[in-house]
């Protein structure tokens, strides 16, 4: 019996690698053809406008510009501060999350996730 | 009073024995792990509190409409609840380093090998093929994909296999370390990649969470619901346009299943199903996966060193698993350590995602063969 | 391995029919609608992703235990995600614009028409009654609506008409403005509604919601779930003293029954139920439904115009269906564009309101004819 | 349209008994009271819909399959509400005043008088000794545990069993003052506590959960289902490591329970089960329960006060009770008022917190001896 | 069939209708009766008040401006004190977090959210 | 029968009186055990660090202040632009939402979140 769950092991782990190995193969060859076919279309798939509703689900622009504004006004700062020191590409993202403030619970702001439940 | 509600009234005591204070006490140490290690906290204190309430005598709480049982039907039967923790992780994750260096799917690949290789020295020790490629799964590095292979394949062995995943999951830190520089030399270790951002383009990331679900359904069926939620937390964050969604699989979903998750994975750890010298040889495997998981990258990476030409660092191969981000860490700091101007973070990143999806096909791979 | 292990094995590709790759690509658009063009995506990229799932041979996701299935009978087959959204919808709807001209609770009546002029064309078409009544309900521009209705009358066609709702609802500032445009003179148009601010007290609010349930209930007793949801949401809305669930009911609570709305409805989009001829027309009947609300609502503004003595401006029929606030704003902007000093819109969105609870009603009087 | 659809269709309206507008009035108060008075809104406002709800006629929602038996299966049937609701308010609990002053325990066992005082009282009334149990069970002064209890020994009588205890709950400021001013003197009442603060360690803490899981279960295993999520809520909170089971608790899981609990337990209110002698003899009993409580806190407050040489103010045994933190504060009040320099506020938290236990462990020992 | 079934929907039309405007007359007809008879009554259902636990569930204003206040303070005393100190990275990442205070877990305010639930 | 439940309640009442003190008294020693074996251990159970992932799920103080800070510093400049005019509680309101800025995706609290879901 245990010679039996052996073989029978065996037998899995040949098909069972084998078919890990295929399946990522097949995923790695379509990742590269992705990136050849899309490189040049990105373009196309623009970052989503503001909805017809004129809602977004996500941060308000006026308010998360003026906290944008603020974080980059401390960011410098901090810069001058730390005199030329090392300011990478690290700040410049988390200023972008700023903007992910919740913009309360405006009527707009309502309709525009009504909206999509209907 | 009749001596019969007496008798009921103390239950409580007569049923008590020692297993199951043996069993109450596993799930102290499983608490204390939690708190006081820090051991994956959000897993193992529920399981403990399950482990606990599931031992005390009398309380029907694992019997037919029980709140154990209940969530247990609800949730781990119908693998409802390792499914919709994957919306969760699709949705936490960036998959961006490896759409960059797509050629580090395969250390993903040959990682999954503890999986069998556990399997096989589980059959020898006299467990049925069900049950040893349950434990072998332990060797996926990964919670839901060991519940949902482990409670189809052998429900009884659910609760130490999920501990013992967990728990080494925890130790990733410790346990593949020195596996990592026994099978390297130290001229290995020092190769530097150097790492140049190549944009991806917003299509392909959207696209890929849908060729992934495409390419391991058709070839593994019956990993098709965890990959696919897998991959639709991921098209949820990648689309952009569903913010709603993403929020409510990162947290509402998340938080909720995860809290249930974990006391009725530890409800399942009664003393007469956990005492058995079958648990400590699964809590033994358990390490033995972990370390051919890392054995196996290890070794592969070398092999793909040797055909690049010595420009992959075979130390990437070691984070091939799903336990992420703690894999990648660790072979960022072991290079890090042999050279402070080696930086492998990214790629290891690349290596450590792919173990995550290669680590749920590997988990459908054995339920087609198995179920 | 037995040859019975293999062919399992291989039952993703030997399953794959080109029917089923069809559906694939349907679920592809959808999600390309979804994050493309933006249509409806929190429902229409579910779906898509489910539509893809389901349509995987050899997944088990559909049969007894299987996720898609567990989900199914969870939500839909019992109608509690539909009902759940309509909480959600209830406690972001604010009824104050109806509340102050209750007068435009008769166009969302006359909207209705689309609804059963579509159910007499559908019957026309060779549809049974059921049928043909589900098809219609797509009329009520409203998704939870719809699936409560097809889900009892029609299980089969769910999949087709909730997509075709949820498409023509993101189509309408594309679909409303000829046929608004076509049933009525410039005059028509031309007509100002200066709209002055009448208080509406508290109580009224909070009374509202109870006495629509009480009215709809009475009259149409199968819309009692329906209405009964939405109108607990408004009054969790306005009461002011429960706002942990009114927070619950727009968020934690809308945001997982959407999610899991979307992809259970995607997953009832097998190929064998969805590629008929019968989805085609569904799909065309669905823009019949749409434009018949529109000429309904626009030809008894003109009626109410005319009684009243020029006073109410016929586009304000046109948004009285359950698509809120899209239809109220095409209304507004089509008299604005006429005439820059005309401003429809709070009227408008008396009107749209009203479609809201008309909807429902017409919903609950289908299923009370028919079921 | 054949006669048997005519008549169906007007079901809403052939079916409206006078008992049942009246249980629809029932409800309407309710809401009145959540919004008006604020009399536990979070709660009495959805019972309130849902009793208007289950009392129209003809809506199948209470029938399998509908909406109200649907939520009422998944929740109340098996205990499942109830028990969650108890993590969410672990979860909330501070239990720090009563760990450093573990002798208030003793003033919340005896407030538990009144579940057992109202308990005879109402077998005199001629309830059965189940029935009796259940309508004792509103002296715990406790909601999820009423349910919990009365769901398996009187599951006719959960409506008004529930709306006395959260009604009662809400009303304590107005029924335990005059109580606690008949039982005890002036000179009682101007009894100072001075109160130290006295360290716990975070050991402490998080033992204390797990400790009174081990002593209410083992002692009392019915209770082990409630007693068990209220620590492992409270554990979760004192441990500091699971952050998102704790807002989860607190937040997703607490409203979401909520919001249903409610609608479910106001849709057993249907008329032919409310509209009985018995249910107006429930209301009396509740009050009674509740008075006994304080009654009986109050007297052993004054034991201890004797014993203990004049060093504890018996009012602090009024506060005994589950209805937190109500009752501390009204104990607060009334020595405040007698003595502007008296402050029993954490003394009466601790026994407050204390009632918290006793309630349930109360409620898990009637369950064992009647169940 | 078809005509069978024609004319069963006919018969649904016009009951349907007919449903539909009776019960959205109804309906038109209580906001009047409401609008009418509790016009006069509005300020009887006052807006709720603090409640008896002396928590709301919204934003506390006061506190805000308070909380407000003392930062500015706190950040005012920080830019003293370090005097071109050592800024380091963390502290950017954590402008990024900043917006995670909760209104607070603060006791009265559980307890106001506890007591609702016993 | 009225008797015979009543005589039934006394006994529940006696057992149950008995039960539930005993159990308390149990608690009430235990904690009192508790507090004498663990007063002088407490340090070890040090409050939780940072995770390893750099990540903690509770706000971060010197952040919010930052923020708090800049809000501030906004509603006194539109207080200043408005010159003594219009100036109402909307914007201390708006103030105030700045605190429900979510903490953004950011990668590393994302993994943070990840690492403990596997
Ligand atoms: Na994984
Ligand atoms: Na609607
Ligand atoms: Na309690």
């Amino acid at each position: 019996m245990v010679l039996e769950n052996f073989r029978r092991g065996l037998e899995v782990t040949g098909l069972g690698m084998g078919l890990v190995f295929l399946t990522l193969v097949v995923i790695m060859l379509a990742i590269y053809l992705l990136n050849r076919i899309l490189r040049d279309r990105s373009a196309e798939w623009a970052a989503p406008l503001v909805d017809a509703a004129g809602a977004t689900e996500e941060a308000v622009p006026t308010s998360a510009d003026e906290v944008a504004a603020i974080a980059v006004a401390i960011a410098l700062q901090k810069q001058q501060e730390q005199e030329g020191g090392d300011y990478d590409e690290e700040v410049v993202g988390e200023v972008v999350m700023v903007a992910s403030i919740e913009p309360g619970t405006g009527a707009w702001r309502g309709h525009g996730r009504l909206r999509a439940m209907q | 009073m009749e001596p019969l509600a007496l008798e009921r009234l103390l239950i409580g005591f007569s049923g008590l024995t020692w297993q199951r204070l043996v069993m109450m006490g596993v799930g102290g140490i499983l608490i204390w792990l939690a708190i006081k290690r820090e051991y994956e906290p959000l897993l193992l204190l529920p399981i403990g509190v399950g482990c606990i309430l599931a031992n005390i005598p009398g309380t029907g709480m694992l019997e037919e409409g029980g709140l154990l049982k209940v969530l247990y039907d609800a949730g781990i039967e119908n693998e409802l609840f390792p499914s919709l923790v994957f919306v969760g992780i699709g949705a936490m994750t960036d998959f961006g380093p490896l759409l960059e260096n797509p050629k580090y799917v395969l250390l993903g690949a040959a990682a999954q090998f503890g999986i069998f290789g556990t399997l096989l020295i589980a059959t020898l020790l006299k467990f049925d093929i069900n049950q040893a490629a349950s434990i072998g799964i332990i060797g996926a590095a990964d919670g839901p994909t060991s519940i949902f292979v482990a409670s189809v394949l052998a429900p009884d062995l659910v609760g130490p296999i999920t501990v013992a995943a967990y728990s080494y999951m925890s130790l990733v830190p410790i346990i593949q370390p020195p596996v990592m520089k026994l099978l390297t030399t130290r001229k290995e270790r020092l190769i530097r990649m150097p790492y140049t951002l190549r944009p991806v383009s917003r299509a392909t990331r959207i696209l890929f969470p849908i060729v992934v679900t495409l390419c391991c359904s058709l070839i593994a069926p019956k990993a098709a619901a965890l990959i696919g939620m897998l991959m639709f937390g991921n098209l949820v964050r990648e689309a952009g346009v569903v913010e709603r969604i993403n929020q409510a699989a990162q947290n509402e979903i998340a938080n909720i299943v995860t809290t249930f998750l974990g006391i009725t994975i530890g409800s399942t750890m009664v003393a007469d199903r956990f005492l058995r010298w079958q648990t400590i040889l699964i809590i033994v495997m358990g390490l033995v996966a972990f370390v051919l998981d890392t054995a196996a990258g290890v070794l592969f990476g070398k092999l793909m060193s040797l055909l690049s030409g010595g420009k992959v660092n075979p130390l990437l191969g070691g984070c091939g698993i799903s336990a992420f981000p703690m894999s990648a860490r660790v072979v960022q700091k072991i290079g890090h350590d042999e050279d402070y101007g080696n930086f492998l973070l990214m790629h290891a990143m690349a290596s450590n995602t792919s173990g995550q999806i290669a680590s749920v096909v590997a988990g459908g791979v054995v339920l087609a063969l198995l179920a």
